[in-house]
């Protein structure tokens, strides 16, 4: 912790970064920090409470934290992939960054969560998560952890809601999707969701209804999952965010399961490699056309 | 009129090759089901997965989306694109619970008015059995609100 | 007649089993279908469905009187005009049971503003259709602070009837004419009581220790203070999603849309909004008044314990907690409300 | 609120017969927004166009539907017929009742509901329609030519004649093509090289054809008006600017035994070599595959093996390692002409459609040739000095049998068509053996005799009466050597009669097919082709020779089996049309192209990396002050094509395709 406080404040004493964006504590767990001053660095924590991905912060889109000038951020393994993505997308420059990588261990899901991680609480994207360290970054700070064997099995729930037949599928996610009431969450915190007007609420016309009525839900939601093939990080943050409690999260799995045996990606903290939709390749499968 | 189900079919088409396929086979008097409404449109690129979504809200029991072989895109490549994105919208939706039967892609050339008639016949035979989609979400009262009276 | 009744376990069960029989709606807290734990106000079909322990619903009370999405009315336009067909304003008779004392309160708060220049038709609509029994909380954590906000776990506001578990069933509050109505229906199962007899120790004290301020301080600091470096520090976390104020009991925000069904068809629907996506206030022209996060953030905690105080006599907060729970940035309404005391103390002395 | 017309076409009986076109009138005249609909006999015809023109006027309308034919049938006329109204013309759209509906059902009450259908989907759309302006882009005005034979040749030379400079690319060394392998030609028996040499001769010195011989296109880019093309100069390993044709290095090469391509492997040349005497250029072209050097070289062999054509050199213009290079030329329209080739009967073959002929022994069996291999045998400059000699013993053969559709008309072979040529070159063969053999006897096996054309069924005639040959109606069932002959096991249809004689050679008529590679050659110049690989016209009878690629036009048999004369007329054809684009300095186009909406584009630029055309490009956007606001896509107006992938994929939809654009889109969908 001392050696993240420490980088931090050289960063700023440097005068390299104007703020640093990391974690702190909060009554309730971790939360984002956004520190401008050396002697405030003491704050910046990190550990498995620490879920939140940062890079969400770094869309163009958040006027008031641009004004905070150059930021060096904390990111994690995972979140470095949406750092990537940013990049990539062209919404963020490499070189108007420092990026503090953290040695992860894998988090639990929400910030208040146990002090202790284990099996049981582990997020289930981090069950066999082989990328502790960031690449991407220009620091690393922390010492290597070793995570616990997590329980949770995202693959199996999804074979699970594989086996039931068309008609029971369409109705469990009618109901789990009825939950939604179009706060956009999910959306908010998506380092990925970064569109100056969000296809959701565009009005002329109406492609996805704006009411949070099952029929505006379903276009929304696999619209949404769709609009992140490819490109979701799995963060987890929209799961997280959803106060319905709704398990957004398998839809970006499944996809992510897609374009995975399709295409033979995997989400990646390079930048420059480029997603699987936007590409082709002349021998794409095509076995659903007849 | 028989007691058939009819299934409102829309088809989403290029305008280069299947919808060219569909006026060779009106120009061949090819006797095809009368339940497909086809929607023109540049290019396979060009059809969006909201095309389709909105297309089941307003009540479509069944989709066909078509257009150039691949290699033959009048527009080199949007085909290609179009694959990928149909591929993985394909497979969500068949999680999401929507019977892919109900949804058709095929690439029909400009000389296959034949086959344009098959791609017709067959997605119309599909989805009939499937019956009307009553079944996809509806905008349906509010499950926790207060019922109004009657 | 003196208005405490008690009613055992088993007979309060007889009780809603028997509105419904008797076709009456009965709404309680329930177990999520597809959601584990969760906890949601939904219509029940037997009394063993209830559950009255543990953590408050995800969602207020609010969503069975004014429901995320409602329609207005729908439209039919023909050749050259146009037809409306109006949505029913009466509704049928809903019994609620086992609503938070946050929840009922909420209730009579936004009563006030939905009631303020013209009656909203379809919120008293409903209000009118639903007689509410809260239930003393039997729970809090550590972002409860109904006590903060002028209301306690106890608090009887916005029921018909106030119920207190005690050993073997409930004692029963009778606070309102359409809580006498009820009464009615069970007479033969309860009998009149004294007070409150081995009530479940209050949580008052526990609440308290979250929180302790005065919310006319609090005012009168936001009196002073529209631009305060408090307002940019704190929104910097905030994503600007509408989470806190779709789980908040009194926000009640309404966005109205039109939706297509079809040529000239369709529906006016009024949907929750909410003031922290940027969204809330744009303007067609592109500008927006709310230009950032800040501006956005003040504004809801502004209109919460200024702007409404202002012209309704009371915040538009019954201290849930919801907000705090729900939010996915750490934002916290407790740090923030202290926060603001601790400043107003500082400025007083 | 629209005022919209709604035109009913009854199209005669074509679709009033199975749609009750008052109804469908009737019907759309109920939407809202539509303020005049009627049914008439025709709506193409002058009074049809007047009754629309009128209706515009008086009724004041934004927007016209007419219920009719296929837009790719009339849509042009209407909306000219809008035009001349005062309507623009983007505020016209069709409504397909003839193709997709009345031709193609039975049930007059289903048809009618569906015609009902199509026709709301189109009244919907065109709610949202905007005028739109002609979009005028500048022209190149030079052209390619593809293909260096008799069609890539006439139209060279057509184009350069209209004042217009030409590039002429030819794969081979020379230009010439088939034309210049064949002896005489039908049906006037004149020499083929007689007539094509001056030709070729007039390409090479004409001032404003530049002639790219040995070279390949590698990549087209743009779009009409303005292409680059990129094209491979493949290595000759001789200089052309020293080389002067004086064939010493010919002379002198130590390897003469290579089968010659030109002389369809009946005669030999060496690793230097130019195909023919009278090639243009008239630069030899080392084949490295057959050279001593170049495969001691690919052998790693470090000592020099050969180098005798540079040693007798006199003009050091062999250049043993000269690469292969590359010119980038800007055109405004391209012409295809690359040709055909013949379809081979082995075993193993470039389609999976196509099958060899196991029954005549997959090309295996001595004396069995095909036409063009009789043309070399033929000709006065071939192997044989124009004697007709069997490949196999050198002898005079008595008895040829011709067959007739080799693979043509065949399906189980794969090819359903008619090679088109084959009737009058196997009567031309028939001929120039008999006049050179005179107590030859030729047989004939065809299945019909097709001679349409001026003088053809006159030549067949005089081949059967004047030089006696032998047609029998039938196919030939087997093939097989016997001894020091050929035995054809064929069967006489009109006679009913089984035959089997004893050839001293046999000639196929095998079927022509595109060249190799044009399946590439089509993919980069994005026009489509057939099942067979023959390119698509963008009309068969009213655009024969343009393509559905604005700018991109056919000559000869890379589009269908030709003959000379239509190949030249073809080339002729897409001469005319490139000139006539080349007249004007700027160029009409519709504005169906895609635009981007500044406030709410994000800049994430899926759209830059979708486009087919590279038609996106970055543009920033800065304040009063300068300062940067953001970086967002901008739509080239010249290079987009209006395919709207950029559309599909933006995902905050900030990009709209005008003509489709979303909202268009979502009306037709709403109106289901």
């Amino acid at each position: 912790m001392q050696e993240l406080r420490d980088l931090a404040k050289k960063l700023l004493l440097d005068k390299q970064v104007n703020a640093i964006l990391g974690y702190e504590w909060d009554r309730r767990g971790a939360r984002p920090a956004f520190i401008t001053e050396a002697g405030d660095c003491d704050r910046l924590v990190f550990d498995h409470r620490c879920v939140q991905n940062l890079a969400a912060y770094l869309s163009p889109r958040r006027a008031n934290i641009a004004q905070l000038g150059r930021l060096a951020v904390v990111i994690k393994a995972c979140d470095a992939r949406a750092v990537a993505g940013l990049i990539r997308e062209n919404q963020l420059k490499r070189e108007d960054l420092v990026l503090i990588g953290v040695r992860c261990g894998g988090v639990v899901v929400n910030p208040s969560d146990s002090e202790q991680l284990n099996a049981e609480n582990i997020a289930p994207r981090c069950v066999g998560c082989e990328q502790r360290e960031p690449t991407l970054a220009d620091h690393l700070v922390g010492e290597t952890q070793s995570a616990p064997v997590g329980k949770a099995n995202r693959d199996l729930r999804l074979s699970e809601i594989e086996k039931l037949n068309p008609e029971e599928r369409l109705s469990l996610w009618t109901s789990l999707l009825s939950q939604c009431t179009r706060c956009y969450a999910c959306r908010q915190v998506c380092p990925m969701c970064f569109c100056e007007r969000c296809i959701a609420d565009k009005t002329q016309p109406a492609w996805i209804e704006s009411s949070p009525h099952s029929r505006g839900n379903f276009s929304w939601h696999l619209t949404r999952a769709l609009h992140l093939a490819g490109r979701c990080v799995d963060c987890g943050e929209c799961e997280r965010a959803c106060p319905a409690g709704i398990p957004l999260g398998l839809l970006n799995h499944k996809v992510a399961r897609i374009v995975a045996s399709r295409y033979g990606y995997a989400v990646s903290d390079d930048p420059s490699r480029e997603t699987p939709i936007g590409s082709y390749r002349l021998d794409d499968e095509q076995e659903f056309i007849a | 009129m028989s007691d058939l189900f009819e299934p409102n079919i829309v088809a989403f088409v290029c305008n280069w090759c299947t919808y060219t396929g569909a006026d060779l086979a009106g120009t061949s008097r090819l006797t095809m089901a009368p339940n497909v409404r086809i929607i023109r449109l540049p290019c396979t690129g060009r059809i969006d997965t909201l095309f389709i979504l909105k297309a089941f809200e307003r009540g479509a029991d069944g989709v066909i989306v078509s257009g150039c072989h691949p290699a033959d895109c009048h527009y080199t490549a949007g085909n290609y694109h179009a694959r990928r994105r149909f591929a993985v919208f394909r497979e969500l939706m068949e999680f999401a619970g929507i019977d892919p039967q109900r949804v058709t892609f095929s690439w029909v050339s400009a000389s296959e008015g034949g086959k344009w008639a098959e791609v017709v016949n067959n997605a119309t035979e599909q989805v009939r059995r499937l019956g009307p989609f009553q079944k996809y979400p509806s905008p349906a009262a509010h499950a926790g609100e207060i019922a109004c009276k009657s | 007649m003196n208005n405490r009744r008690m009613l055992n376990k088993t007979d309060f069960e007889d009780f809603v089993d028997s509105l419904l029989r008797a076709g009456i709606t009965v709404i309680a807290p329930v177990r999520r279908e597809q959601g584990g734990e969760k906890v949601e106000y939904r219509p029940i079909h037997s009394p063993a469905e209830i559950v009255l322990s543990g953590q408050p619903p995800v969602r207020p009370l609010k969503e069975v009187v004014f429901p995320p999405t409602e329609p207005l009315f729908n439209w039919k336009q023909t050749k050259a005009s146009v037809q409306i067909e109006e949505v029913p304003t009466e509704f049928k008779e809903t019994v609620v049971v086992g609503a938070r004392p946050c929840d009922a309160a909420a209730l009579e708060i936004v009563d006030k503003v939905m009631g303020w220049d013209y009656r909203d038709e379809l919120w008293f609509g409903r209000r009118q259709a639903v007689t509410v029994l809260s239930l003393a909380c039997p729970q809090s954590d550590d972002s409860c602070f109904c006590t903060a906000v002028g209301l306690s776990p106890e608090s009887t506001r916005g029921a018909d009837w106030f119920m207190s578990s005690v050993d073997g069933g409930f004692e029963i509050e009778i606070l309102t004419p359409k809580g006498e109505k009820l009464l009615e229906r069970c007479k033969d199962r309860c009998r009149e009581t004294k007070g409150r007899t081995n009530a479940m120790p209050s949580l008052d004290a526990k609440v308290r220790a979250n929180l302790n301020i005065d919310p006319g301080k609090v005012r009168e600091w936001l009196e002073k203070h529209f631009d305060d470096p408090l307002w940019s520090d704190v929104a910097l976390r905030c994503h600007g999603c509408g989470a806190c104020a779709f789980v908040c009991p009194t926000c009640h925000c309404f966005d109205i849309v039109d939706e297509l069904d079809g040529i000239g068809r369709g529906q006016r629907r009024r949907n929750w909004d909410a003031c922290q996506p940027a969204l809330f206030t744009l303007h067609g022209s592109g500008h927006n008044p709310r230009k950032d996060q800040t501006a956005r953030f003040r504004q809801r905690i502004m209109h919460k314990f200024n702007i409404y105080p202002a012209r309704f006599g009371e915040v538009l907060c019954t201290g849930c907690g919801r907000c705090i729970r729900a939010c996915a940035a750490g934002m916290d309404l407790i740090s923030i409300l202290s926060e603001i005391d601790r400043k107003s103390a500082e400025e007083g002395a | 609120m629209s005022r919209i017309g709604v035109f009913i076409c009854h199209c005669g009986e074509n679709i009033g017969r199975t749609v009750d076109c008052a109804r469908v009138a009737q019907s759309l005249g109920d939407l809202p927004g539509v303020v005049h609909s009627v049914d008439y006999k025709y709506m193409c015809s002058d009074p049809g166009q007047v009754l629309i023109k009128q209706a515009i006027q008086e009724k004041n309308l934004d927007g016209i539907v007419v219920g009719a034919c296929s837009p790719h049938m009339h849509e042009k006329t209407f909306r000219k017929a809008a035009a001349s109204a005062g309507l623009n013309p983007f505020l016209c759209e069709m409504a397909n009742l003839r193709e997709h509906c009345s031709w193609i059902h039975e049930d007059r009450e289903l048809a009618t509901e569906k015609a009902i259908a199509l026709g709301r989907f189109i009244v919907e759309k065109i709610k949202y329609n905007r005028p739109l302006s002609t979009i005028y882009i500048p022209v190149e005005r030079r052209a390619l030519v593809i293909g260096g034979g008799i069609a890539g040749i006439q139209a060279a030379l057509d184009i350069a004649d209209g004042g217009r400079d030409v590039i002429l690319v030819e794969k081979e060394s020379s230009i010439g093509g088939h034309m210049s392998q064949l002896s005489e030609t039908f049906p006037t028996l004149d020499c083929s090289q007689c007539i094509l040499t001056p030709r070729m001769v007039e390409v090479a010195q004409h001032p404003r054809i530049k002639l790219l011989a040995y070279s390949e296109v590698e990549s087209v880019d743009g779009y009409i008006g303005n292409f680059q093309v990129k094209i491979r100069r493949k290595a000759r390993s001789v200089d052309e600017t020293k080389c002067n044709g004086c064939g010493e290095c010919q002379k002198n090469c130590p390897n003469k035994k290579i089968p010659s391509e030109f002389d369809q492997g009946l005669g030999t040349r060496t690793a230097i070599y130019v195909p023919f005497p009278q090639a243009v250029p008239n630069i030899p072209v080392i084949d490295r595959a057959s050279c001593a050097l170049f495969r001691g070289r690919a052998k790693g062999v470090k000592k020099v093996v050969c180098g005798k054509c540079a040693e007798v050199c006199g003009r050091n213009a062999v250049d043993f390692d000269q690469q292969d290079s590359f010119v980038t030329e800007k055109v405004g329209a391209i012409v295809v002409a690359t040709g055909y080739q013949l379809y081979s009967i082995g075993k193993s073959q470039e389609l999976d459609i196509l099958r060899g002929y196991g029954e005549y022994g997959y090309g295996t069996i001595p004396d069995v040739i095909d036409g063009l291999q009789f043309e070399r045998l033929a000709s006065a400059s071939g192997p044989t000095g124009g004697k007709i000699l069997r490949p196999s013993d050198g002898k005079e053969p008595k008895k040829i049998v011709f067959l007739q559709c080799i693979g043509s008309r065949d399906p189980a072979k794969g090819i359903e068509y008619c090679s088109k040529i084959c009737c009058m070159y196997v009567a031309k063969h028939t001929m120039l053996y008999h006049h050179k053999v005179h107590d030859g006897k030729a047989v004939v096996f065809y299945m019909d005799i097709r001679a349409g054309g001026k003088g053809y069924d006159e030549f067949v005639r005089r081949a059967i009466e004047e030089s006696h040959a032998l047609y029998l109606r039938g196919r030939v069932s087997r093939l097989s050597r016997d001894g020091d002959v050929i035995r054809v096991q064929g069967f006489d249809t009109l006679s009913g009669e089984p035959v089997v004689i004893n050839a001293d050679m046999v000639v196929l008529a095998t079927a022509m097919r595109p060249q190799p590679g044009i399946a590439a050659l089509a993919q980069k110049l994005s026009v489509s082709y057939d099942q067979h690989g023959f390119l698509n016209e963008a009309h068969p009878k009213l655009r024969p020779v343009e393509t559905n690629t604005a700018g991109v036009f056919l000559a000869g048999a890379c589009q269908s089996p030709r003959d000379i004369p239509d190949s030249v007329a073809m080339a002729s054809a897409t001469a005319s049309k490139v000139l006539g684009l080349f007249s004007k300095e700027l160029l009409e186009r519709e504005p169906l192209i895609a635009r981007v909406d500044r406030m709410t584009c994000t800049g994430c630029f899926h759209c830059e990396r979708v486009c087919p055309y590279g038609a996106v490009e970055r543009k920033t956007l800065t304040d009063s002050k300068g300062r940067i606001i953001k970086v967002i896509a901008e739509v080239n107006q010249g290079v987009c094509q209006g395919c709207g992938t950029c559309q599909a994929t933006c995902p905050s939809k900030s990009v709209e395709l005008d003509g489709f654009t979303d909202e268009q889109i979502y009306a037709a969908v709403n109106a289901i």
